[in-house]
């Protein structure tokens, strides 16, 4: 049996390599897979949790959702992505900042 | 009742007619030149004040009358009149004051371009001095007081246009608000312990001032620090308006006025209302009080005599002569004989009036010819004068009669005014004994002093040989007009002893004294009024001899060739000597002084004034930039934090989540640390 | 399976009725696609209609759910009067907006942006209606997604799709971290209602350091919906490069659902007296002082209208939040203070619009000397600014007032310093705010231009929308009671 | 030490070491490669904690739509980008940002930190839906009741997550539009 | 409606008028702004000839005049409990004075708008408006009714100073608003903690009645203002203390008192005339108003602790002011600043809490009332002829402009404190008070009131200094020709204007019982209310 905490580790790491992604990674697209990789240390503990809730299945209907919101939340976002490089020419986000005080 | 209203309604009645003249007189413009207006006021209020007011009430009854003013609180002010031997007498000197120099005013303000102006003034001017003198209410004597100030100020700069006169206004009126604070703490402390400013209330001053105790003043204990400090407020009050050293400073500079203007308002009447208040509130001086007034009277006397010394402005001669006469007076309220005081006043008030009307007359004849004889020289100035009693005779023997008078010759009235003066405060020096004795030794000395600077200007005007000779055939030189020449009469007969009393010598037996009558604990000394009087008489005539010889004969000591002479000539060299030497060392005091005054009592006034100045500008840098700088800087500081805000704001997409995150892990380690 | 299927679906029909304004609105959504697919062609302005005529049978079915309060769908769905009226507040608002963009963006192939305006206002009556955690997150992710397609959806220049962009992926990172969050608080709770029993159970057992971890994550979203400080970035760089439009709906609507919601979370939370009640009430009241003066201080600067609005609705969370705070269970000031906010709001960003029509510019300079121009419109538009700084007579203060009237008795109760600090904060600050705002007058009335600016004459419908906005504002200053009255009377 | 645990320690070092690559790879193609492992052997995770139809989904749905989507979105942006991105690539590993860095451990810190604290005091629910037997056996079918649930507890969700998506499918289209279109 | 209410609403109706007739008319608004504001002061000579001096008032409900009470704002917040705000109007010995002067004042300031020509139609709008709220204030009862319409005065002032002022409007006019915001901003706090505190017997909810307020019987115990007992600490302050301290600060920035009065001098400079007019004429009286009517009605207890410091304050301000105005070379900044001085007597008046003291800074407030609004009329006159101010720039207008230095003359004489004229009374009963006030022993020392005549020295030197050099002497003026030519005499409508202030100030002067007659017994009011506590 596999203890609680070791999932929850596990998405503790996942979630901080994704943040990390989320901040270090110089191109749009990574920043869309660190988001990515967030959710999915998010699903992972919705369904260890879920483990233990047969009366309202709440962890695996909330991670179910989540996949579908998280493909949706992607599929916006690259468009949006691919808008911007349109416009720059570039989806390095540290090279568009038109909009700042 | 030699009119058929009551003293009351008359003294009203008096103060109104020029209040009346004055207003319509504004409100008529540039139509009303001729001063007919002012003219029949000031008569209608001499006759009223004289028949209605003063005779009536003189030594027979005392009466007041009061209306509801405004209510305060649970106190309740009133105005009213208070109609008694002091105040029917202060008015009836104002008017016959007045009266003479309204007529004066006629031929000697003719054509200037003010004039419609300058009767409205004087008028305002008898208007606010009448009313001055019945008020019952403190702070309806206040309102007077101040009122004359105003009126002061406004003659004073008369002729706005010269510069030295719109500063010497502004200087009056400046020095005068000092007394004037001391005035209004006065009677804030006088409210504040009382409870009321009715000085009926407050003296009891039903009948004679002899029963001081009576009023609600009587209860108070006389010891107490704010009855000193009191008296000392309305003390400061009289001071700046009579000009006691060191506030006397204003007054010379108050000749930039016209002259008739002068002899009115700085030498016969408004300065001599702070010696009429505290006559008013004597009852409340203590002991210290008293002292003080005695002390700075002394000194005013004093400096005042000995800058009159070396004066070549004939009017500034005569303004210190006031000081110095005014200080006189100050003495007699300090001493507590206020009734002599009130009688120097009294008597002062004409012959200091006719001295300035002879001035004024001089000055206007003198601008005349000088206009004619188309020579640029300062007509005010004694050393352009001299020889004149040729040419304005009667000029010559009005002011000789005004300078008797002021020096104390026996048969004037100041011979009897100043005696009694002198003679009390002797008295009262003997009854104390001690450093006292000093202050009748140094009122005799003023008194010789006086004789010789009056003697000196007299013999420098009228005697010895008018400057401008060669121009005097050419044109001639002319008397007074008649218009000037009546008042001065008048005014000259009335600064003889007559007036005041049928004795020649007694100054107990004038009638002035009599009725008022201070009640003074000191006894008299028979042998003063004998040796007094003599020494004085005395001393005047030698000054005048000493006058002669330096001013007619040119014997000036101060000549090295004269002294030559004389060293030659007399065989009492040492005595001669000594007696140069006395007299050069009181001139040259007299000079060092007046140069002490204008430096430092003057400059103190200056430096006070530049003093509040640079503290204004000082006060200003600090609200300018330290107080406005502060919000500014604040508002700086809030616009500066809110720039910091902004760093955040880069653009960074990543910047702003590594941030945000940033601040939510702070957050959390905090939280978990606590 | 021990519930027998029939039951539950007679419950699940039961509950239709409840759902109504919102069915309307599915219905709607679709018929909007397919206008927008088949008619849009031929009438420009079918889906425009279509959505209005969703709107107002939303809003008909609302009304006429008002009396009735309950929940349905298994607890997923819970109508009170709170969430009727802020679902009113929604569907008016969403009118307005939808009018605005038929004005502005009416060419063709634009219609399905109002399917996804309709999509939005179902997502915030998701959030305004429900205590469950999985509907809110479905809520905020809906609004979210909808909020970045608004704001790309034209992307005619290079700042709109930078907004969309910057937005989407600052709102992604805080969804996933949100939903992060609540997968901690699921396992501590195993359930998903934050205002049931077990779930505060859960919490009050949780040790402090795994709480303060979920709490603040789950913050994380929330402050992203709302913009609180330090979760404000976003909002400045994407009010700027939106369209003015989709500005408005951004700076108003979707902040009625999440200050519901977040009402709700708060008030459930701090029921207790434990750790994560404190740490909940620490927390609005940190967040908010902060918020207030970083909103306003920020916005001093600041020389674009839009921008500086931006600013000036981060400021106005920090109120919100303050609202929340004090929200006990009288929330007819909260309601207020909403609908306050949201008619000044979009009273502001009409004015704004319409200035930009004519100048071609948001820029602050640009309004020098226009208030001789267009005297009215300045006038109507200082009188929105007097509103949102809070002077009265203007409904803006008298939600200040009541905000800091009953954040005052919480304080006189409990004698805590830090809601006095925040009162005192909230004070300042609106001092602060008139810096700004009043440039806009300062601009437009005390500074003369060289420039000469051909103003035309026009007379728009969302002009009129406008001017009776700013009437309200004004009306609702003078008699506040004819709003409170409505809203207080049906929850009394 | 079980299969079980020896499995779930691979999945879990698969996932945490592919995703560490990911992160730190230069190339955008071989790191979207990259996450086609990392999700796969999340899916795997999942299976560990019984949640095998989600396990599915994540394959399907991850792996068969937004990773093909991403791999698209970067074709699409066209080659120069491509291009771009590749001449940057010096090196096969790129330099850590160090904020960045700094802040992911911090949080990997205080994550794990509190689970360890936590793994002392497991919540209460769990210990009563163990006495009460109310957990997820291998054998239960999970399927089945998930679709249950979806059609009844959840029914209110479901309706509105189909609304989402084909509003996040419209909005997702026309911005994606060339910009001739608009 | 009520003769009160039509007072305050009828500039309303006006501005409403002005509104609806268009620009092309440009002419008549004028003609309306006078025609309303005449009204007004007819109205308000009304009730000052229709007043029962007999009635207190201060505290006590029945013995206000003309009051109308009505529901305006009630709700129910729940928890919270019912708000209850009535639209409650009425006036007692405080406030009558203050009425008739404001409309008079404004009265005058539409006189001085007469050559207005920069968009009269807004100008004269918010004019009405201004007006509006000033008698608003001065007659609202309710605290929020208060409020409502002392914020209200804030932007119309705000827009008069920024659209028709002078070369640094923008910045005189945000420091004013941002000044007197920080004032009013805070003051809404401490309202709503006496909100809490206080409940209306009556009906038992919370009020924002102020009369209400001064009744401690009607404070809840242990309520946040609550009385002596069980007081609130804040940071170790008595709650009272702090609510007195924060509407203090609020007026006195009105007032306005050093430090807090630097708004006023770049307000006034850069204000028009009229708008001048009316800020020192009027708004300067609102600071003082309310610190009698509020501050010290609703706090007796701290006012009866703290009238050493507010009498020290009064004093600074007093000599501060002074000295400040006489270091100035703008004769429009010479006269803000004398305000400054003048207003501090007001403060002194107060802060003395003798009936003296507290009738003479009323009279103080409605002599400077319209002397001070004399005073930039005279200002304006000459700005507007050659369009400069700076003292050293003339010399010699006497010779000039005799009516003008007349009424100068007059002017300035009255502000300094000459008898006869208005300003006297105030000041020298303030001084008396000051005085009165160890007798009393409400713990002003007498150095204080010594200083504060020392003010009265002040002003004089800087009033005639600024005769002297800018009346007397010779002719000379820095533009020369143009300005000699420019400088002409006052013409009828100023003399029309200027003239009814001059007879006031000499008729105030001589019969102050005019308005000590209403005055007396509101004060005695809130003497006897004060003195439990001293």
């Amino acid at each position: 049996m596999i203890s609680l905490t070791h999932f929850l580790v596990v998405s503790a790491c996942i979630f901080c390599i994704g943040l990390y992604a989320v901040l270090a990674k110089r191109n749009t697209i990574m920043i869309l897979v660190g988001i990515e990789l967030m959710i999915n240390a998010a699903i992972l503990n919705f369904v260890a949790f879920g483990k233990y809730d047969k009366i309202n299945y709440g962890g695996q209907v909330f991670a179910l959702f989540a996949i579908v919101l998280a493909a949706a939340s992607v599929a916006v976002g690259l468009a949006l992505i691919l808008n911007v490089y349109r416009h720059f020419k570039t989806i390095n986000p540290q090279d568009i900042h038109e909009l700042k005080d | 009742m030699l009119l058929p209203i009551s003293p009351i309604i008359a003294s009203i009645l008096v103060m109104l007619f020029p209040l009346v003249a004055s207003v319509l007189q504004a409100m008529l413009g540039k139509k009303a030149i001729s001063g007919n207006m002012a003219l029949i006021a000031i008569l209608g209020s001499t006759i009223i004040s004289l028949f209605g007011v003063f005779l009536p009430v003189w030594n027979s009854t005392s009466l007041q009358q009061k209306w509801e003013w405004f209510t305060i609180g649970d106190h309740t002010l009133h105005v009213g009149i208070l109609v008694n031997n002091l105040t029917a007498l202060m008015q009836l000197v104002v008017c016959v004051i007045a009266l003479p120099v309204h007529i004066y005013s006629r031929a000697y303000m003719k054509g200037d371009s003010g004039i419609h102006r300058y009767w409205m003034y004087l008028s305002l001017f008898c208007f606010a001095m009448l009313g001055l003198t019945v008020s019952l209410n403190l702070l309806q004597l206040y309102i007077f007081w101040e009122l004359v100030g105003f009126a002061s100020y406004l003659l004073i700069g008369f002729w706005f246009t010269k510069e030295t006169a719109a500063q010497a206004n502004k200087k009056a009126f400046l020095i005068n608000r000092i007394g004037d604070l001391g005035f209004l703490i006065g009677i804030a402390l006088v409210y504040a312990h009382c409870g009321t400013l009715d000085l009926a209330t407050l003296f009891n001053q039903t009948g004679f001032f002899k029963d001081i105790d009576i009023g609600l003043i009587s209860s108070i204990d006389k010891n107490a620090t704010w009855v000193t400090f009191a008296g000392l407020a309305f003390f400061l009050g009289a001071m700046a308006k009579s000009a006691q050293f060191p506030l006397h400073v204003w007054l010379p500079d108050a000749m930039e006025g016209p002259t008739s203007v002068s002899s009115l308002i700085h030498a016969a009447t408004m300065v001599a209302a702070g010696v009429f208040l505290l006559c008013t509130v004597f009852p409340l001086f203590n002991e210290t009080v008293l002292l003080i007034i005695v002390i700075i009277g002394t000194l005013t006397a004093l400096s005042g005599a000995l800058f009159a010394l070396g004066q070549y402005d004939i009017k500034k001669v005569l303004a210190f002569s006031t000081i110095s006469q005014l200080g006189f007076m100050m003495v007699g309220v300090g001493i507590g004989a206020w009734d002599a005081a009130m009688f120097h006043l009294t008597t002062h008030a004409f012959f200091k009036c006719l001295l300035f009307l002879c001035a004024g007359a001089l000055i206007h004849e003198m601008t005349h010819w000088k206009a004619k004889a188309q020579l640029d020289f300062d007509p005010k100035d004694l050393r352009h004068m001299g020889g004149l009693r040729r040419f304005m005779p009667k000029t010559f023997i009005c002011m000789v009669i005004a300078s008797l008078s002021l020096a104390g010759f026996p048969s004037t009235s100041g011979y009897l005014s100043k005696d009694s003066i002198v003679i009390t405060a002797y008295e009262w020096a003997s009854h104390l004994g001690g450093a006292y004795v000093l202050i009748p030794i140094l009122l005799i000395i003023i008194s010789i002093l006086t004789a010789f600077y009056i003697g000196r200007l007299i013999l420098k005007v009228f005697f010895g040989s008018f400057k401008y000779r060669s121009h005097i055939k050419t044109i001639k030189f002319h008397e007074a007009p008649k218009a000037m020449l009546i008042p001065m009469v008048f005014l000259a007969a009335a600064s003889l002893f007559p007036l005041f009393g049928l004795s020649l010598a007694d100054y107990h037996s004038s009638w002035i004294m009599q009725t008022l009558d201070a009640n003074t604990i000191y006894p008299t000394q028979a042998q003063a009024h004998l040796f007094i009087p003599a020494l004085l008489t005395g001393g005047a005539i030698l000054g005048w001899l000493v006058g002669w010889s330096w001013y007619v004969k040119k014997k000036y000591p101060l000549s090295e060739n004269n002294r030559l002479v004389h060293f030659a000539n007399k065989q009492g060299y040492l005595n001669e000597f000594n007696e140069s030497i006395f007299v050069k060392g009181t001139l040259e005091l007299s000079r060092i002084l007046y140069i002490f005054d204008q430096y430092m009592v003057d400059g103190i006034t200056k430096f006070f004034s530049w003093f509040v100045r640079g503290l204004s500008a000082a006060v200003y840098w600090f609200d300018k930039y330290i107080v406005d700088g502060l919000v500014n800087s604040f508002a700086q500081a809030t616009y500066y934090i809110g720039h910091l805000v902004r760093h955040v704001q880069n653009g960074q997409l990543q910047g702003y989540l590594g941030f945000a995150l940033t601040i939510v892990i702070l957050g959390i380690l905090y939280l978990i640390i606590t | 399976m021990n519930v027998s299927i029939p039951h539950i679906l007679d419950q699940i029909i039961a509950s239709v009725p409840l759902f109504k304004p919102e069915l309307v609105l599915i219905i709607g959504f679709i018929v909007c696609i397919f206008t927008a697919l088949f008619f849009e062609k031929r009438w420009k302005n079918s889906t425009f209609i279509a959505c209005m005529v969703t709107l107002a049978f939303s809003l008909y079915y609302l009304i006429d759910q008002m009396p009735n309060t309950g929940t349905g769908f298994s607890g997923m769905w819970l109508v009170d009067p709170l969430s009727t009226y802020a679902r009113l507040v929604i569907i008016c608002s969403t009118l307005i907006i939808a009018i605005f963009l038929q004005q502005r963006h009416s060419k063709k192939n634009n219609g399905d942006v109002y399917s996804i305006l309709l999509a939005a206002t179902l997502g915030m009556h998701v959030l305004s209606s429900t205590s469950n955690w999985l509907m809110a997150f479905i809520g905020i992710e809906m609004v979210s997604i909808a909020s970045y397609i608004l704001v790309g959806y034209f992307s005619q220049n290079k700042v709109q799709s930078e907004a969309a962009m910057k937005y989407v992926l600052f709102g992604s990172v805080c969804a996933a971290v949100m939903l992060y969050g609540l997968s901690l608080v699921y396992g501590l709770t195993g359930n998903l209602d934050f205002q049931s029993a077990m779930h505060l159970q859960g919490l009050m057992d949780a040790p402090k350091a795994i709480i303060t971890l979920a709490l603040l994550f789950i913050f994380v979203g929330i402050g992203f919906k709302l913009s609180f400080v330090p979760f404000h970035v976003w909002s400045p760089d994407v009010y700027q490069g939106a369209p003015t439009a989709i500005t408005a709906f951004l700076s108003t609507i979707p902040k009625v659902g999440a200050i519901v919601l977040f009402a709700r979370l708060y008030q459930s939370w701090t029921s207790t007296a434990f750790y994560f009640s404190e740490l909940s009430t620490w927390f609005i009241i940190g967040v908010a002082i902060v918020t207030m003066l970083i909103g306003n201080l920020a916005a001093l600067r600041q020389q674009d209208v839009k921008r500086m609005m931006a600013y000036s609705s981060i400021g106005h969370t920090g109120l919100l939040l303050m609202a929340v705070f004090a929200y006990q269970d009288a929330f007819s000031y909260l309601l207020f203070y909403i609908v306050a906010y949201v008619v000044m709001n979009l009273a502001s960003f009409i004015f704004i619009d319409q200035i930009e029509q004519q100048t071609g510019s948001t820029s602050l300079l640009s309004y020098a000397g226009l208030g001789k121009k267009m005297p009215l419109l300045f006038t109507a538009f200082t009188l929105v600014a007097v509103s949102l700084i809070g002077i009265p007579p203007t409904v803006g203060f008298v939600a200040k007032l009541m905000v800091f009237t009953s954040t005052f008795s919480f304080f006189q109760s409990s004698g805590d310093t830090g809601v006095l600090v925040m009162l005192i904060v909230g004070a300042l600050t609106s001092v602060i705010s008139l810096f700004f705002y009043f440039k806009i007058p300062l601009y437009a009335f005390l500074r003369d231009t060289d420039q000469p600016v051909a103003v035309k004459k026009q007379i728009s419908v969302l002009l009129c929308i406008a001017y009776t906005l700013t009437i309200l504002v004004i009306l609702f200053g003078i008699f506040p009671n004819w709003l409170m009255a409505y809203l207080s009377t049906s929850f009394s | 030490m079980t299969i079980e645990s020896l499995l779930f320690y691979a999945f879990a070092c698969m996932a945490i070491v592919s995703a560490l690559l990911l992160v730190n790879i230069r190339n955008t193609a071989r790191a979207l490669f990259l996450l086609f492992i990392v999700l796969f052997a999340m899916a795997g995770l999942y299976l560990f904690a019984l949640a095998d139809f989600i396990a599915i989904t994540q394959i399907l749905v991850y792996v068969g739509g937004v990773l093909i989507l991403l791999i698209f979105a970067f074709m699409l942006s066209n080659k120069e980008l491509l291009n771009d991105l590749q001449s940057t690539s010096k090196h096969f590993i790129s330099l850590p940002n160090w904020q960045a860095l700094v802040l992911a451990f911090a949080f990997l810190g205080v994550m794990v930190y509190s689970y360890i604290s936590w793994s002392q005091h497991m919540p209460q629910w769990i210990a009563q839906s163990e006495a009460k037997g109310s957990i997820i056996l291998p054998t239960d079918n999970n399927i089945k009741a998930l679709g249950f649930k979806f059609m009844t507890q959840y029914v209110l969700p479901f309706e509105i997550i189909s609304v989402f998506l084909m509003m996040a499918l419209i909005g997702a289209a026309h911005v994606s539009r060339k910009e001739d279109d608009i | 409606m009520g003769l009160l209410s039509i007072l305050i609403f009828l500039p309303l109706v006006a501005t409403l008028l002005i509104l609806a007739i268009p620009s092309s008319a440009k002419a008549t608004y004028k003609y309306i702004a006078l025609c309303f504001t005449l009204l007004q002061f007819g109205i308000s000579l009304y009730l000052y000839g229709n007043f029962d001096a007999k009635l207190g008032g201060i505290e006590q409900m029945d013995a206000y005049q003309y009051v109308e009470q009505l529901a305006w704002i009630r709700m129910d917040l729940g928890t919270v409990g019912k708000l209850e705000i009535d639209y409650f109007i009425g006036i007692d010995g405080i406030s009558l004075p203050l009425i008739v002067l404001s409309t008079l004042v404004m009265l005058m300031s539409v006189g001085a708008s007469w050559n207005i020509d920069k968009s009269p139609k807004g100008y004269f709008a918010l004019l009405m408006i201004l007006n509006m709220a000033v008698m608003g204030v001065f007659s609202a009862l309710d605290f929020f009714l208060f409020y409502v319409f002392y914020e209200v005065m804030l932007l119309p002032l705000y827009f008069l100073i920024g659209i028709w002022g002078g070369a640094r409007r923008e910045y005189a006019a945000i420091k004013f608003f941002i000044y007197t915001l920080l004032g009013s901003v805070l003051m809404l706090l401490v309202i709503v903690g006496l909100y809490f505190s206080v409940i209306n017997p009556a009906t038992g909810a919370h009020t924002f009645n102020m009369l209400h307020m001064m009744n401690p019987a009607n404070y809840v115990d242990g309520s946040f203002f609550a009385h002596i007992t069980n007081y609130h600490e804040v940071f170790g302050i008595p709650a009272r203390l702090i609510g007195f301290i924060v509407l203090f600060f609020a007026f006195a920035i009105k007032v306005p008192i050093v430090p807090l009065h630097t708004w006023l001098p770049d307000a006034h400079v850069e204000a028009p005339t009229p708008v001048s007019i009316i800020l020192a004429g009027v708004l300067l009286k609102v600071g003082g108003y309310g610190i009698i009517r509020v501050c010290y009605s609703i706090f007796p207890d701290i006012a009866a602790n703290t009238n050493w410091w507010l009498a020290l304050i009064g004093v600074i301000s007093i000599v501060y002011g002074a000295l400040n105005a006489l270091a100035q070379k703008d004769l429009k900044r010479m006269i803000a600043y004398s305000s400054v001085s003048h207003m501090g007597f007001v403060l002194l008046g107060i802060a003395s809490l003798t009936a003296e003291g507290l009738a003479g800074a009323m009279f103080q407030m409605v002599s400077h009332g319209f002397l001070s609004a004399a005073l930039f009329f005279l200002v304006g006159v000459l700005y507007d002829r050659v369009h400069d101010r700076y003292i050293y720039n003339f010399r010699g207008l006497a010779s000039l402009m005799p009516k003008y230095t007349a009424y100068v003359a007059i002017a300035f004489f009255a502000s300094l404190g000459l008898p006869g004229f208005s300003a006297f009374i105030g000041e020298a009963f303030v001084i008396i008070g000051a005085f009165n006030a160890e007798s009393m022993s409400t713990g002003i020392p007498r150095w204080m009131a010594v200083g504060g005549s020392i003010g009265i020295l002040l002003s004089a030197a800087y009033f005639l200094w600024t005769l002297q050099r800018m009346f007397f002497g010779q002719t000379r003026l820095q533009g020369g020709q143009a300005w000699q030519e420019a400088l002409t005499d006052l013409n009828t409508r100023e003399q029309v204007v200027l003239f009814p202030t001059v007879a006031l100030a000499l008729l105030l002067g001589i019969m102050p019982s005019l308005v000590f007659g209403n005055l007396n017994a509101s004060v005695i009011q809130l003497i006897d209310l004060i003195k439990p506590y001293l």
